[in-house]
């Protein structure tokens, strides 16, 4: 019988395999996607609530959630141009300028 | 469910697949032929009476070419490439309402499941001309992306008017929702923006910029050859079929009509859409880059946006 | 279902190490395209199908095409080297499976038990809809204007000239 | 609905939008575009003013808004003003979407400080964040800047992550995001069952919120921002953005888990010491002033988080006090470094500043002083207030601490001073007179000196309002 609990597990699972991605990975690009694997999986969660408790709101957070996954990409990638052009790379480990 | 159902539902896919297939193969002949007209040529009459055959003989050749996969591409993605344009540019018509009884599938949020296919739909061309590793192509395939992206915005605000205006997002619903006035009349900026929107998905002129054969050879598909190449170019036609059958539902009606059978008003009102497209095709020249995105920008999607306004006023006060 | 669900749960696992593993950067943003859709499944199977188009819609038309997009433009190309493990990012990430450790044991240590707060699951655009404008209308706003800012700020940071 | 009570935050919405409008037509005019922004910030103060005692829930229960959250308010109109008054003469050319961050940056702080449900306050703080990466960002060619805005983008866009699975995993245990509603259930029901899982959901939440006040384990953006950012920006995040960072902190613990302070009180304790030291110990080591206060502004935050473990009604205008007259310290020691400019932001290029421009060099060792919580300054009462609020419940091994750093601290902040006046120059810095530096700096001693010498009359005023 699926419950709730199947989607909380599966969820904390792809979240922390997302983080480990942001916390892993030295490419901008990369980094950006792992945090959207991190935002959906979060969504998981909701629909499994929204599911079990017959509940409407989470839906609506998730809709929302989406409109911040999209401004953090969108956002991110901007931010990725920039650097290729100003620093000609977009590896953060090799952003050491500032350093006192 | 039962056999029968499954038995039904598997003859009409086929019959629509099939259908559909045949359609697109008597394409090619059609636009050569409106072409001809149009700059008063004859165009194909030598395979069998009128040209008909043609496009058989098109296929047979196509299938027996050699089929060259290029040693500098990604192999996978240049594979899968031609088969997703394919395979979503048929996808439409599962939820497309034929005739008042006929068609596959009524769901609620069909206008989504329309505007998820075309977001997907973008992969085919985006994948060949990235995995093509070819100059030509990625510029093709940077193209596709930037177009599809802008002008994905103007087709979908387009949608809303429609669905503001029928109150449903299913499309037989919103079909029978027609049956006094098309959706053309208080839809037409809608209208407008939508047909200049499917243009530019259809990466036809004057938005064909992706495959511009004077600047970029073919575009995505300089590197296809044979099977692959004709997948391309059938899934080219099978998407502006869809596109047609799309218009039709949405905004003519679909097979709302008098005196002739549901089936047929359909099939018409498909076809005019087609010619039109045919038309424009080969009447207009091609936009340069930027004035293509900024079109996109600054004229459709302010329309589209002005249309979403006129008609959550008119359902208002009327 | 609990079978169907853990297999797209797997594909879900599979497509995301796809994607923080991946050396190609093209194939990782397809892997992640392949993970958005196998979550859309999942928001089909809970009975969501408008939430699974908005998904599909919203991703793989919108946010994978433009990260597709960027990754031709940068010219980012295959990078061997492009993750080594180093003494401090190897104990953030034994820290950061302590936490999930932690995350995990939490949750099934506490007994979570949810109410139905409806008579069924309103799954309807109407629905959401509604309760979108009407209880939540003010972060339906703010996140209009979280969108504006983000409009303005990627258009900053990617234009040419200051 | 009760749309009334954000009649200042829609004047600013509107302020905004017209900002983006105007820098459409007229590209580039700052000081105009400037002008239009005070003005709606104005306006708006006008209207938060006069409904100061106006209370209420709007928006179906996803704000509350009562006179205190309206004293937050009050120290985010002041960071903003500030702000555009030193952009006029900080910034040469820049886009005028600087402003409209601005607008926005306070339009989310504003709802941060009112909003009573978790999810609202997730958008807010995304709001805000990317708000001030705009600000962060404006001079995105300067190869610092890039760096500084790449570096808050990404640990903003983590930590964010972190909070809203916190909240998501909040609304699983109660059922609902509404902070009220939490708290009477967990008035109704207890912990039973819910332990572990809310302490999962408070960890991952402090998470976020320790981002955004600097406070210890995600303190890391910091020197690195401050290092990079305009001067101006770093002054206008490290006042505001913070307060808000605080408001939410007592909305979530005091408000929501009120109930049940172990859940959170020691973990605040634990990260209020943690704070204090490393901020303190890291500032010493360096030479550069601008990270020196970004490692300054973390040990403040300590500080702060201080009163927030006390948590009595004290603690509370306490706070907002503290906030408020750090303000004024961090604009006027940041208007000085605007004026000697942000590539000579080292501690020998403020050598024998006592000679070239006097009266420079006296206000910033007055804000040093103040820095430090030297009597006579506002520096002093504000932390007198924490400690003292510290200090009535009975935590004093913080108090303890919070006067072992202040020692500490009194090291880097009069080695500023000790350069200003006993070290010689090494190479002539010709300042130029920039009015609206001048003012700000200004504004801010007469401020300083106001709130150090007559504080009775603001503290009873933020008290009256809780």
């Amino acid at each position: 019988m699926l419950g709730f609990n199947d989607y909380l597990l599966v969820s904390v699972i792809l979240f922390f395999v997302g983080a480990l991605g942001v916390l892993f990975r030295r490419n901008l690009i990369y980094i950006l996607m792992s945090l959207e694997l991190m935002l959906n999986s979060i969504n998981l969660t909701l629909i499994g609530l929204a599911k079990y408790s017959n509940d409407t709101n989470p839906q609506v957070l998730i809709l929302l959630i989406l409109v911040v996954a999209a401004v953090e990409v969108a956002v991110g990638l901007g931010l990725a141009i920039n650097l290729m052009r100003v620093k000609k790379t977009v590896d953060v480990d090799l952003f050491k300028s500032l350093k006192g | 469910m039962a056999l029968k159902d499954v038995l039904i539902l598997v003859v009409k896919i086929s019959i629509v697949i099939g259908g559909m297939l045949g359609v697109v193969a008597y394409l090619t002949l059609m636009e050569r032929k409106v072409v001809a007209y149009i700059q008063e040529r004859l165009g194909p009459n030598r395979v069998g009476p009128w040209g008909l055959l043609q496009p058989i003989a098109d296929g047979i050749k196509l299938f027996f070419k050699e089929d060259v996969i290029p040693a500098h591409v990604d192999k996978l993605l240049y594979i899968i490439a031609p088969a997703i344009t394919m395979t979503m540019a048929v996808m439409p018509f599962v939820i497309i309402p034929f005739s008042k009884s006929f068609f596959l599938s009524d769901i609620n949020v069909g206008i989504l499941l329309l505007l998820a296919i075309s977001g997907i739909n973008t992969y085919g061309v985006l994948l060949a001309g990235i995995s093509s590793n070819s100059k030509y192509s990625m510029i093709g395939g940077l193209r596709v992306a930037s177009q599809l992206i802008s002008y994905e915005v103007a087709l979908s605000l387009a949608f809303v008017g429609v669905v503001l205006w029928n109150g449903s997002m299913s499309l037989v619903k919103i079909t029978e929702a027609q049956h006094v006035v098309w959706n053309i009349i208080p839809q037409f900026i809608g209208f407008i923006v939508f047909f200049i929107a499917a243009l530019a998905e259809l990466n036809r002129i004057p938005f064909d910029l992706p495959e511009a054969e004077a600047e970029l050879v073919a575009g995505y598909h300089t590197e296809y050859s044979s099977m692959k190449f004709a997948l391309f170019y059938l899934g080219e036609y099978a998407n502006l079929t869809a596109m047609s059958a799309i218009i039709t539902t949405l905004y003519l009606g679909g097979w709302q009509g008098p005196w002739l059978p549901g089936f047929v008003w359909f099939a018409i009102k498909t076809f005019v859409v087609l010619f039109v497209f045919m038309w424009i095709r080969w009447t207009y020249p091609r936009f340069r880059f930027d004035q293509l995105i900024s079109v996109g920008w600054k004229v459709l999607i302010p329309l589209a946006l002005l249309n979403i306004a006129l008609t959550a006023i008119l359902r208002i006060y009327i | 279902m609990k079978t169907v669900f853990y297999i797209n749960a797997l594909f879900s696992l599979i497509f995301a190490l796809g994607v923080i593993f991946g050396k190609n950067p093209l194939r990782s943003a397809l892997s992640l395209l392949l993970f958005f859709l196998t979550i859309a499944l999942d928001f089909f199977f809970a009975g969501s199908e408008y939430l699974g188009f908005v998904q599909i819609i919203v991703y793989a038309g919108g946010i994978i095409v433009m990260i597709a997009f960027v990754i031709i433009l940068l010219g980012l190309k295959k990078e061997s080297p492009d993750y080594d493990i180093t003494v401090r990012s190897f104990t953030g990430i034994i820290l950061l499976g302590f936490f999930a450790l932690g995350v995990l044991y939490g949750l099934a240590k506490s007994v979570l038990h949810l109410i139905p707060k409806a008579p069924y699951f309103d799954t309807s655009a109407a629905g959401i809809g509604d309760a979108l404008f009407s209880k939540y209308l003010l972060p339906f706003e703010v996140a209009s204007i979280l969108l504006l800012v983000g409009v303005v700020l990627a258009f900053i940071f990617a234009k040419k000239e200051v | 609905m009760n749309a009334h009570i954000l009649l200042p935050e829609i004047i600013l919405s509107i302020t905004a939008a017209l900002v983006l409008i105007i820098e459409f037509l007229t590209p580039r005019r700052l000081q105009f575009t400037g002008t239009v922004t005070i003005l709606g910030i104005l306006l708006a103060l006008f209207y938060d003013l006069s409904m100061f005692r106006n209370a209420g829930v709007g928006f179906f229960g996803m704000v509350k808004v009562g006179p205190f959250d309206r004293t937050f308010d009050l120290v985010f109109f002041i960071g903003a003003i500030l702000l555009i008054l030193l952009s006029f003469d900080y910034f040469v050319e820049i886009s005028g979407e600087f402003y409209f961050f601005i607008l926005t940056s306070l339009i989310a702080m504003m709802l941060l400080a009112k909003s009573i449900d978790l999810f609202m306050i997730f958008l807010s703080l995304e709001t805000l964040s990317f708000s001030l990466l705009g600000l962060i960002g404006i001079l995105k060619q300067k190869e610092f800047v890039a760096e500084a805005s790449m570096k808050y983008y990404l640990l903003a866009a983590f930590s964010s992550a972190f909070f809203l699975f916190g909240i998501v995993l909040t609304y699983v245990v109660f059922q609902t995001t509404n902070i009220s509603e939490i708290s009477n259930k967990l008035f109704a029901s207890g912990l039973t069952g819910i332990k572990p899982a809310l302490i999962v959901t408070v960890v991952l939440i402090l998470v976020g919120l320790a981002f955004k006040v600097a406070a210890i384990p995600f303190h890391m953006w910091t020197p690195d921002v401050y290092e990079g950012a305009p001067a101006p920006v770093v002054a206008f995040i490290s006042a505001g953005p913070k307060a808000a960072g605080f408001a939410i902190i007592l909305k979530i613990m005091l408000n929501g888990y009120q109930s049940h302070p172990e859940l959170w009180s020691s973990i605040f304790a634990y990260l209020a010491v943690l704070t204090m030291f490393w901020g303190n110990l890291a500032a010493l080591k360096t030479r550069n002033l601008k990270r020196m206060l970004a490692y300054s502004t973390i040990a403040h935050a300590g500080y702060v988080l201080v009163a927030v473990v006390s948590a009595n009604q004290q603690a509370y205008a306490a706070i907002v006090f503290y906030m408020l007259s750090y303000t004024f310290m961090v604009f006027g020691a940041f208007s000085i470094i605007s004026m000697l400019g942000d590539s000579h932001s080292n501690l020998e290029d403020y050598a024998g500043l006592s000679r070239t421009s006097p009266i420079l060099a006296f206000m910033m060792a007055i804000f040093m002083i103040s820095l430090t919580g030297i009597p006579t300054t506002s520096g002093f009462i504000s932390k007198f207030y924490v400690f003292m609020s510290a200090a009535k419940t009975n935590h004093i091994w913080l108090v303890v601490f919070g006067f072992i750093n202040g020692a500490i601290s009194a090291y880097y902040y009069l080695r500023v001073v000790v350069f200003m006046y006993m070290m010689d120059t090494r190479e002539e810095l010709a300042i130029p007179y920039f009015p609206f530096l001048r003012s700000v700096m200004w504004i801010a001693v007469i401020f300083i000196f106001y709130l150090g010498l007559f504080p009775q009359k603001v503290f009873e005023i933020i008290i009256s309002a809780l």
